[in-house]
């Protein structure tokens, strides 16, 4: 998370149709500009793409903590019944597999459903109630029906010139946010 | 009980008694039942009281009605409610969060002798029920008597009791009991009450005794119980050589007169039976409950029990009744007759027999109406058997049966020579040969009624109640200017004499008593008299002119008397082994008096009419002298599973006759009296027949308390109705010419098992002796199955247990020692009726095959099975029940959380959980009744059939500290102990010689839903009956 | 003007980590608690109605466990002595002593003595002194050096794992019969192994079945 | 910016009402779907919100008097161990399969019309798994000692026992309701955002602001949410289908007749998606009438409700066929007896209740008049519940009450506290339902916007193509 002394300027923009907004990050991306980012109501097909963004790392977290459950839940039954004290439980083996499938599974879920969650939240950066974007009134819209783009200027780059050129990829409104400090 | 010499008594002269006060050291163990309270002292009970709370202890006196169990006196109330509520905390959890308080234990001042603190204690001690005595074994925690059984020395009982005398703790603790004397002012305003004092009335007597005894005691009556006690008859003898003039009466409304006045027709003297079934080959019992476990009947019980095991040495009974009883239960033929009806078949019988067998050919017996075909088929068979087995056969006759045929059956033993082999005749051991109301109250009537009589002393027990409505003992009571009556509670009796004295119960109290067969044993007591009681010898004492002398040495004094040189020595023996030496008396072979017999024979028998009633004996509360003994109350009733209630009970036939059905009221009317009773069908009975079981009805003991258990206190009882009320002086026994119509209403009824049939199903296994050797019904029931599951392999002990169906009479006797063993809470009635909530943990299932008029009935006792691959084990989330290293199934209250889901999987559904906090709702009283061993349950943990395990651990501990292995037959549960017939055995599989392996490998043997799979540790042995095949 | 300022972003993350950690730690406090001296209730000095000095009858008179506590091998209880033996010496020694005033006001009152319970073990288990002292568990085991207490305190957690950690493996806490009562015994050489060859000869097998201990 | 297209779009040929009543902007559906959240409570509202409140007061005096004197106040005895309790849990449950199905299944099988039920039903099930939840809790007979049922260091050393399958269930449910709580929250996420930016009033504002964690629907954060949700959407299936298999297990593995069948998981699951669809539809038809959600809660979506409760219906009539037929089959006596006096015995009323309403009633949607008729699917939806309500009365009670000894067949008859439990726990429930149509987004909104485009764009696909980047 970002955290500067100087603060950066930020610019926000609207565009009629997410045609427009796609077309509009993608040339500025190819203009050399990095952090940029589209905000709509909805998820806009192909926009990864577009942002030029890479493959989610979700599944991938999903994956560790399913194994991660997965294990700890058997391990733990066959510990606990099988090891560390075996009762004679109406003549049945002390650890039986097939009685630890439930258990296994359900844990194997849990742990999986936990990671995507918060994972997904720590890779968004949430909870994040503050972001500068939000600093310019008109950018309420963008989670009802308004499509939006957002650039982080670099340090010392010039704001008026940068919002010129955004208006002129079709912006139907272009506004120049200062990010709070702390 | 492996030794065979029980320690002496701690409690002797007053200086010693001191020591016994149930006082506790508070050992772990006995925590649940006992935490200890401030100060002791000498007399345990009222003293402190008084000390504690003087003002209090005014106000009770004060009370009109002896108190409740709330004002029990404060030592026990709260030392025992605090118990339970620290057990209930504690099993709570609330100690975890919560400081558990600093508890105080006390020491004892003086250590008792013998007492070890945290060992049970064992007493040799004897009580008897209508003059008829029974040796006790008596256990006592730190001075509480807690556990009652047989003692294993006695020659009649042999160890083995009835549900009665398991019962005697809770009796002794019961709250309702009468606690203080009371006297009226006059019995005309029985108004103005005013409680007094033992020595009040005691000083009252020796001086008013001087003017009696000027006259020979000319207005001197006594109305006893019957007694066989030697030192009361010593002490009336006394009484008698002070007041010649006075007159003992004994009174018993269920009582032997009939037998007796049979001997008296047919051998000229008055004697008394007893049967030795080990010997006899073939018994017919006419209208007869051999197998009642009544004190007279546990030596036939045991003896009947040997001849049902080895299939070799089976005998055959037939059991010719008008109700279903146990032994009818029990017999391998049954045929159904009215009351009235069983003088003809007996008179046929003789009859028959006269043909065959000498000695019976002079006597001509007509049986005064044409027998049915039937009924000549069974005299043929019968008679053919009998003649068939000389000296190894009996007839036998029921109590209410009038003398002759007693007679007729006298008759036919002695012709057969059953006489003195399995027919025992002994001497009247009671000191008043004749006890029925009809013995003694015309001519204490006229007495009365003269003006004579100015003193009654009742000591029978509550003659007002049981006895016939035509005769009016309370008016009688009530003309005589003093009236003392005796008894256990302030009753309808009480309510009518000038005094009342409440009576020491047993376990209280020195005296003495014979068995059947004369085998005298001393009554020691276990515990200080609880409340003013007196015991019957003293109250008598008090018409000496003599110093007052205690119960003890009076006793001491009159053996002493008896024995002369040495009594001391013998003394110390007696009391140990429970028996005095050289009191049995020879059983007697009279003559048969023919002439006398005939004479009898001569006039024909009375015929019934109509719809006959039968006043008969209630398993539970006997006569009704047990009716506020929830323990007894909450038994299945052995037929018919009823609990809390009597109920007229009939054919089926006969119920569809009438319209009715089961809990719908019927008014019965006979001799101008009315009487409303809930309809009971059952199998087996005669047609146009009721039986009554007599002691119900007590208006003293009110049903139940509001809300009936749902939300707070569960004790609830019935009533039920009063038979006595139909009864008249003329016909105790039946009545015939009743009149029965429905009276559009109903009652619950509180059965404990609603389906009496199997329903199709293999559960409990018969057979007659013929299709069990043709082809045995049990070979598929047993042995392993294939399983998925590795076998376990237990080492040591081996659990288990063996429980013989065609032993078992359903007497219901273990019910309730596990009841008394295991500190099994009562439910009461509306928890058992509206949701089978009873907490038994030992069921007899009674299940009925066959013909609803020619019932076959399998008893099978039911406990937890002790499954080694147990179905409730595995669905416990908790591990709260697991099998134990030696294949117990263990269940640990403190780790249950209550799923109820090892209830659900039962099969056998054994298990028992508590919805409510039974406990919590004891009297605090009754807790006195409580094992220190067995945890108290808490409301919301499941508990059930643990064979016993206290038993077998404390065994364990004993054996191992003296480094040696347990002997086969060290550990017996209580179940096993009680039986009277021995259908449970109880040992370790691992011993090559234990009778319980024997029974498991028995040809007989079956599991219970053996194709479960659940192998249970107890097996069962199937029923085989012997029954005639010319009557099949 | 945003609807949030900067400062939530952390505010709000702080948050987050507080919701979900506070239950974790409460939880893994209270077990910990629970096996502290403070959950079990040891070492509290119990003090009793009379000033009753173990250290004094044990070490200076020599006076052995069983001379007053009888039952401890023959019992499940070890029985608390009863007014007559404190009696036996105190009739003749410090006979007058104000100390022992309730004592002998116990005796001759015949009114027992009110001692406060120092080991309480919970309602439903069924603990037997007898098989322990039998097959060699020394008094000092689980009692601790009550000959160096003036007042005694509970030194075991008395808590059921404790019971079952013995029970499974209880060489290391055997000693000769001879030695039973003595507070200051120590094995010579490994308790291991002593403890083994005691084991053998006193034929010693625990149970770790629920009704060794609950019935 | 009407899209020409739109309306014809949304029609599909073979379907003739289409998914979205009327043209709508993201503007207008915003305001037309959060519409009844800013609007003042309406009298219905508030009349059904005090009934509800009421029937929770009920539920907790019967919870106060159950803790207080224990299970004995319910009319439990032995040998019904498990009653009315158990047959309120198993059919809450139930309830609760709905929504996560609805959301997760027919989201991986892309079904356009799950959008608009989506988040309610999401919404019932986690209001139905806590009214489920209580009564395992409740039914123990020491509940505060419940705790001894996970797998924690006791100084008793003692744990759980894993064999047993209520063990099963504490995990089983316990991992259902968090990860259906995950599952909405997380597609709440952009709803709460479009709350907080679309609502005016500045408390509101800043609720709906946290709840939003600050989402401000970057194309970077859709990227990683639209993968979590496909993962748990993917996670969500087989977990329904393995938690009430679970809980069908806690007889299925038990050895009573009537409960011990192979054939419980299946039929189990087929009821509790009847049943669960059934109360879906009991809620949806007054829900869209009052908060004007119609033109989105449309009669397709009704209708391919009933279709799916027409067809769970006969999957379980089939499962009832089976069990018949087994136990026949089988010529196990208690087996036999069991099902014939579920037909004929005590509670027979109860069975046939449970057959007409879960196996004929059904059958009326073979109509199409029925299947789209909103009075019947009404009535049918709430009968279905009382029928499955019966089914697990029957299957729980009378199998126990029937087992394997004679001597132990017993009655059973509930007390005013199950009642009251049942009649509390549809208090708590429609409580809860309430306030969330109230408060909340009950329309995962962003996911009609999406569809709206979509559907708009249905021929007409964005003219843009990305170029490969040389970055």
């Amino acid at each position: 998370m970002e955290t500067a002394i100087v603060p950066r300027n930020w610019i926000v923009a609207e565009f009629p149709t997410p045609a427009g907004l796609l077309e509009a990050a993608q040339t500025l991306r190819e203009g050399g500009l990095t952090d940029i980012d589209t905000h709509t109501p909805y998820p806009l097909h192909g926009a990864e793409k577009f942002l030029g963004l890479k493959r989610s790392r979700v599944p991938l977290i999903a994956l560790i903590g399913g194994i991660v459950g997965g294990v700890s839940g058997l391990v733990m039954q066959w510990w606990m019944n099988g090891y560390d004290w075996p009762l004679n439980i109406g003549n049945r083996p002390p650890f039986s597999a097939p009685a630890a499938i439930p258990i296994t599974f359900e844990c194997t879920v849990l742990f999986a459903a936990l990671s995507i969650f918060f994972g997904t939240l720590a890779l968004s950066g949430f909870p994040r109630p503050y972001h500068p974007a939000f600093d310019a009134e008109e950018f309420r819209s963008h989670s009802t029906h308004g499509f939006w783009l957002s650039i982080a200027l670099p340090e010392g780059s010039d704001a008026q010139n940068a919002s010129g050129k955004v208006s002129e990829l079709g912006a139907s409104l272009v506004k120049v946010v200062q990010e709070q400090v702390e | 009980m492996s030794d065979s010499r029980f320690p002496l008594p701690v409690l002797g002269d007053e200086k010693s008694s001191a020591s016994v006060e149930p006082e506790v050291v508070s050992a772990p163990q006995s925590e649940a039942t006992t935490v200890p309270d401030h100060g002791y002292h000498k007399s345990y009970w009222r003293s402190l009281e008084q000390k504690l709370n003087p003002e209090k202890y005014k106000s009770l006196n004060a009370r009109e009605f002896p108190p409740n169990y709330f004002d029990v006196p404060k030592g026990v109330d709260r030392r025992e409610f605090i118990g339970l509520l620290g057990a209930s905390m504690a099993l709570a959890g609330l100690t975890a969060c919560s400081e558990k308080p600093v508890e105080p234990i006390l020491a004892y001042t003086k250590n008792p002798e013998h007492m070890v603190v945290g060992d049970p204690l064992h007493y040799a001690t004897a009580w008897s029920l209508r003059g008829v005595g029974t040796g006790l074994l008596v256990t006592a925690r730190e001075g509480r008597p807690v556990k009652v059984e047989g003692n294993p020395e006695h020659p009649v009982n042999k160890g083995s009791t009835g549900a009665y005398d398991q019962a005697l703790t809770i009796s002794l603790y019961d709250p309702k009991r009468g606690q203080h004397v009371r006297r009226t002012a006059s019995a005309t305003k029985p108004g103005d009450i005013v409680t007094a004092s033992w020595r009040t009335l005691r000083e009252q007597l020796v001086t008013q005794g001087a003017e009696w005894a000027k006259d020979g005691g000319e207005g001197l009556r006594f109305l006893m119980e019957p007694s066989s006690s030697p030192s009361g008859g010593d002490l009336r003898e006394k009484v008698l050589k002070r007041f010649p003039k006075a007159k003992f009466y004994a009174h018993a409304q269920l009582n032997h007169d009939n037998a007796i006045q049979g001997a008296e027709l047919a051998f000229g003297t008055a004697l008394h039976p007893s049967y030795a079934l080990e010997d006899a080959d073939v018994v017919v019992a006419l209208d007869a409950d051999l197998l009642e476990p009544l004190p007279e009947n546990l030596g036939a019980t045991r003896g009947w029990g040997e001849r049902r095991s080895e299939l070799s040495k089976l005998n055959r009974v037939y059991a010719i009744e008008s109700r279903l009883s146990i032994t009818g239960a029990s017999a391998d033929q049954r045929l159904r007759l009215k009351p009235s009806e069983i003088e003809g078949f007996a008179r046929a019988l003789l009859a028959e027999l006269g043909g065959s067998v000498a000695g019976l050919n002079g006597l001509s017996a007509q049986p005064g109406r044409t027998l049915s075909d039937t009924e000549q088929k069974w005299v043929k068979a019968i008679a053919r058997d009998l003649a068939g087995k000389p000296s190894r056969s009996l007839v036998a006759v029921g109590e209410t049966q009038p003398p002759v045929v007693h007679a007729i059956a006298y008759a036919i033993n002695s012709a057969l020579g059953n006489v003195g082999t399995t027919l025992q005749l002994h001497p009247v051991l009671t000191h008043e040969k004749y006890s029925s109301v009809g013995t003694w109250y015309p001519e204490l009537k006229e007495d009365v009624d003269a003006g004579k009589v100015k003193a009654l002393v009742i000591t029978a027990w509550n003659p007002v109640y049981a006895s016939p409505f035509d005769l009016d003992v309370a008016g009688l009571i009530k003309k005589v200017p003093l009236s003392i009556y005796l008894g256990s509670h302030d009753d309808e009796t009480a309510k009518v004499a000038t005094w009342y004295l409440p009576a020491q119960h047993t376990l209280e109290t020195w005296g003495d008593t014979r068995a059947v067969d004369g085998t005298a044993s001393i009554i020691q007591p276990l515990i200080r008299p609880l409340f003013d009681g007196q015991s019957e010898h003293d109250l008598l004492s008090a018409f000496l002119d003599a110093p007052e002398q205690t119960a003890y040495d009076r006793l001491r004094a009159f053996w002493s008397g008896k024995v002369g040189l040495g009594f001391d020595a013998k003394w110390e023996t007696w009391l140990s082994t429970g028996l005095i030496d050289g009191q049995t008396v020879p059983a007697q072979r009279p003559a048969l008096n023919a002439r006398g017999l005939s004479q009898a024979l001569a006039t024909a028998p009375a015929q019934g009419s109509g719809v006959e009633l039968a006043f008969v004996p209630d398993y539970r509360v006997f006569d009704g002298r047990f009716a506020n003994v929830t323990w007894l109350q909450e038994m299945p009733d052995p037929i018919t599973k009823l609990t809390w209630d009597n109920a007229a009970m009939m054919s089926p036939g006969m119920a569809k006759k009438l319209g009715v059905d089961r809990e719908s009221v019927i008014a019965i009317s006979v001799n101008g009296q009315t009487l409303e009773a809930p309809v009971l069908p059952v199998p087996g009975y005669a047609d146009d027949f009721i039986a009554l079981p007599v002691g119900y009805g007590r208006e003293l003991f009110p049903s139940g308390l509001p809300l009936g258990g749902v939300l707070g206190n569960p004790v609830n009882g019935g009533t039920g109705f009063n038979a006595y009320a139909l009864q008249t002086s003329a016909a105790l026994g039946f009545v015939s010419g009743a009149q029965v119509k429905a009276a559009g209403k109903t009652y619950d009824l509180a059965l404990t098992q609603d389906h009496w049939t199997m329903e199709g199903r293999e559960v409990s296994f018969s057979q007659t002796l013929a299709e069990f050797k043709k082809e045995p019904a049990v070979e598929e029931s047993r042995g392993p199955l294939p399983t998925l599951l590795a076998p376990v392999v237990y080492e040591g002990y081996q659990w288990a247990m063996g429980v013989d169906t065609n032993r078992c009479t359903g007497c219901s006797a273990c019910v309730v020692a596990c009841v008394a063993e295991n500190n099994i809470p009562v439910v009461g009635k509306h928890q058992i009726h509206r949701f089978n909530r009873e907490m038994h943990w030992m069921r007899i299932d009674r299940y009925f095959a066959g013909d609803e008029n020619e019932p076959e009935v399998i008893n099978q006792p039911m406990m937890c099975q002790h499954c080694e691959a147990a179905p409730c084990e595995y669905v416990c989330p908790v591990n709260a029940t697991t099998t134990s290293d030696e294949g117990l199934n263990e269940m640990v209250y403190n780790r249950c959380i209550g799923t109820r889901y090892c209830s659900n999987n039962c099969p056998y559904k054994v298990r028992r959980f508590n919805y409510l906090h039974w406990n919590g709702e004891k009297p605090a009283l009754e807790q006195m009744a409580m094992n220190p061993d067995v945890t108290v349950r808490a409301r919301g943990v499941m508990e059930k059939c643990t064979y016993c395990v206290q038993r077998i651990e404390r065994t364990r501990i004993k054996a191992r500290t003296e480094g040696r292995p347990i002997k086969e037959g060290e550990i017996v549960t209580a179940c096993q102990q009680a039986c009277p017939t021995h259908a449970i055995s109880f040992g370790t599989l691992s011993d090559q010689n234990s009778e319980t392996l024997a029974w498991h490998k028995d040809e007989r043997r079956y599991d219970v839903l053996h194709e479960l799979n659940t192998r249970p540790r107890t097996a069962y042995l199937m029923r085989v009956t012997n029954p005639n095949p010319e009557l099949a | 003007m945003a609807l949030f300022n900067r400062w939530t972003n952390t505010v709000s993350r702080l948050s987050v980590v507080v919701l979900f950690g506070t239950p974790v730690v409460l939880i893994s406090l209270l077990m910990l608690w629970v096996r502290t001296p403070y959950g079990t209730k040891q070492y509290r000095e119990v003090l009793q109605p009379i000033q009753f000095d173990h250290r004094h009858h044990v070490s200076d008179e020599g006076i052995e466990c069983r001379y007053c506590h009888t039952t401890v091998d023959k019992s499940p209880s070890a029985g608390i002595p009863s007014t007559t033996v404190c009696m036996s010496c105190h009739a003749q020694i410090w006979s007058k002593s104000p100390y022992l005033q309730m004592v002998r006001e116990a005796y001759f009152t015949d009114r027992p003595i009110q001692w406060r319970r120092v080991h309480n073990l919970p309602d439903y288990v069924y603990f037997n002194h007898s098989i322990h002292v039998n097959k060699g568990v020394g008094c000092v085991t689980c009692h601790g050096r009550v000959d160096e207490m003036p007042a005694v305190n509970q030194v075991a957690p008395l808590t059921m794992g404790w019971c079952v950690e013995c029970h499974r493996h209880p060489e290391p806490n055997l000693r000769p019969l001879e030695y039973i009562t003595s507070m200051t015994w120590k094995p010579n050489g490994d308790p291991e192994t002593v403890g083994a060859e005691l084991a053998k000869k006193y034929n010693v097998h625990t149970r770790t079945s629920c009704t060794t201990c609950h019935r | 910016m009407a899209d020409p297209h739109a309306a014809t779009a949304a029609m599909d040929p073979l379907e003739p009402v289409p998914l979205i009543i009327g043209q709508y902007t993201d503007a207008t559906l915003t305001q037309s779907l959060f519409g009844h959240v800013w609007a003042k409570p309406t009298k219905g509202w508030l009349i059904m919100f005090a009934l509800s409140l009421m029937g929770t007061g009920i539920l907790g005096i019967s919870v106060v008097i159950t803790l207080g004197w224990g299970i004995g106040t319910w009319g439990n005895t032995i040998p019904m161990g498990w009653a009315w309790g158990i047959v309120n849990f198993v059919w809450w449950v139930g309830i609760g399969h709905a929504g996560t199905l609805i959301s997760a299944i027919l989201f991986l099988f892309q079904q356009k019309w799950r959008t608009a039920i989506n988040r309610f039903a999401e919404a019932m099930t986690i209001f139905a798994v806590m009214c489920a939840g209580l009564f395992p809790a409740l039914h123990t007979g020491r509940p505060w000692f419940d705790y001894f049922l996970f797998p924690y260091p006791s100084d008793t050393l003692l744990w759980p026992q894993f064999k047993s399958p209520l063990t099963w269930d504490v995990f089983a449910v316990s991992t259902y309701f968090t990860v259906s709580l995950l599952f909405w929250y997380l597609g709440l996420i952009p709803d709460f955002a479009a709350l907080r930016d679309a609502s005016t009033n500045k408390a509101r504002r800043l609720v709906y602001g946290m709840l939003s964690l600050g989402w401000r629907g970057s194309g970077r954060h859709w990227n990683d949410y639209k993968s979590a949700y496909l993962l748990l959407a993917g996670l969500a299936t087989p977990l329904v289908l393995s938690v009430h298999t679970i809980v069908s297990f806690d007889f299925a593995v038990s050895l009573l007749p009537g409960w011990h069948t192979t054939i419980f998981p299946p039929y189990f699951v087929a009821g509790a998606v009847f049943s669960g669809f059934a109360m879906v539809v009991t809620w949806l038809v007054p829900a869209r009438q009052f908060c004007g959600l119609k033109h989105v809660i449309t009669l397709r979506h009704l209708e391919n409700m009933n279709k799916i409760i027409m067809l769970t219906g006969m999957l379980v009539a089939y499962g009832y066929m089976m069990e018949h037929f087994i136990a026949w089959y089988s010529g196990n006596v208690p087996e036999w007896d069991q099902f014939y006096d579920r037909a004929t015995g005590n509670f027979r009323a109860i069975y046939w209740t449970m057959m007409f309403c879960n196996v004929v009633l059904p059958q009326v949607y073979w109509f199409k008049k029925a299947r789209t008729s909103i009075p019947i699917m009404f009535v049918v939806s709430i009968l279905v519940n009382v029928g499955m309500w019966s089914e697990r009365f029957v299957i729980f009670v009378i199998s126990l009450h029937h087992s394997f000894l004679p001597s132990m067949f017993k009655d059973y008859v509930p007390t005013l506290v199950d009642v009251g439990l049942l009649v509390g726990t549809i208090g708590m429930f429609s409580m809860l339902m309430l306030l969330f149509l109230k408060f909340f987004p009950a329309i995962a909104v962003s996911e009609v916007k999406e569809l709206n485009h979509e559907l708009a764009h249905a021929h007409v696909r964005p003219e843009a193509n990305p170029r490969q980047s040389g970055a």
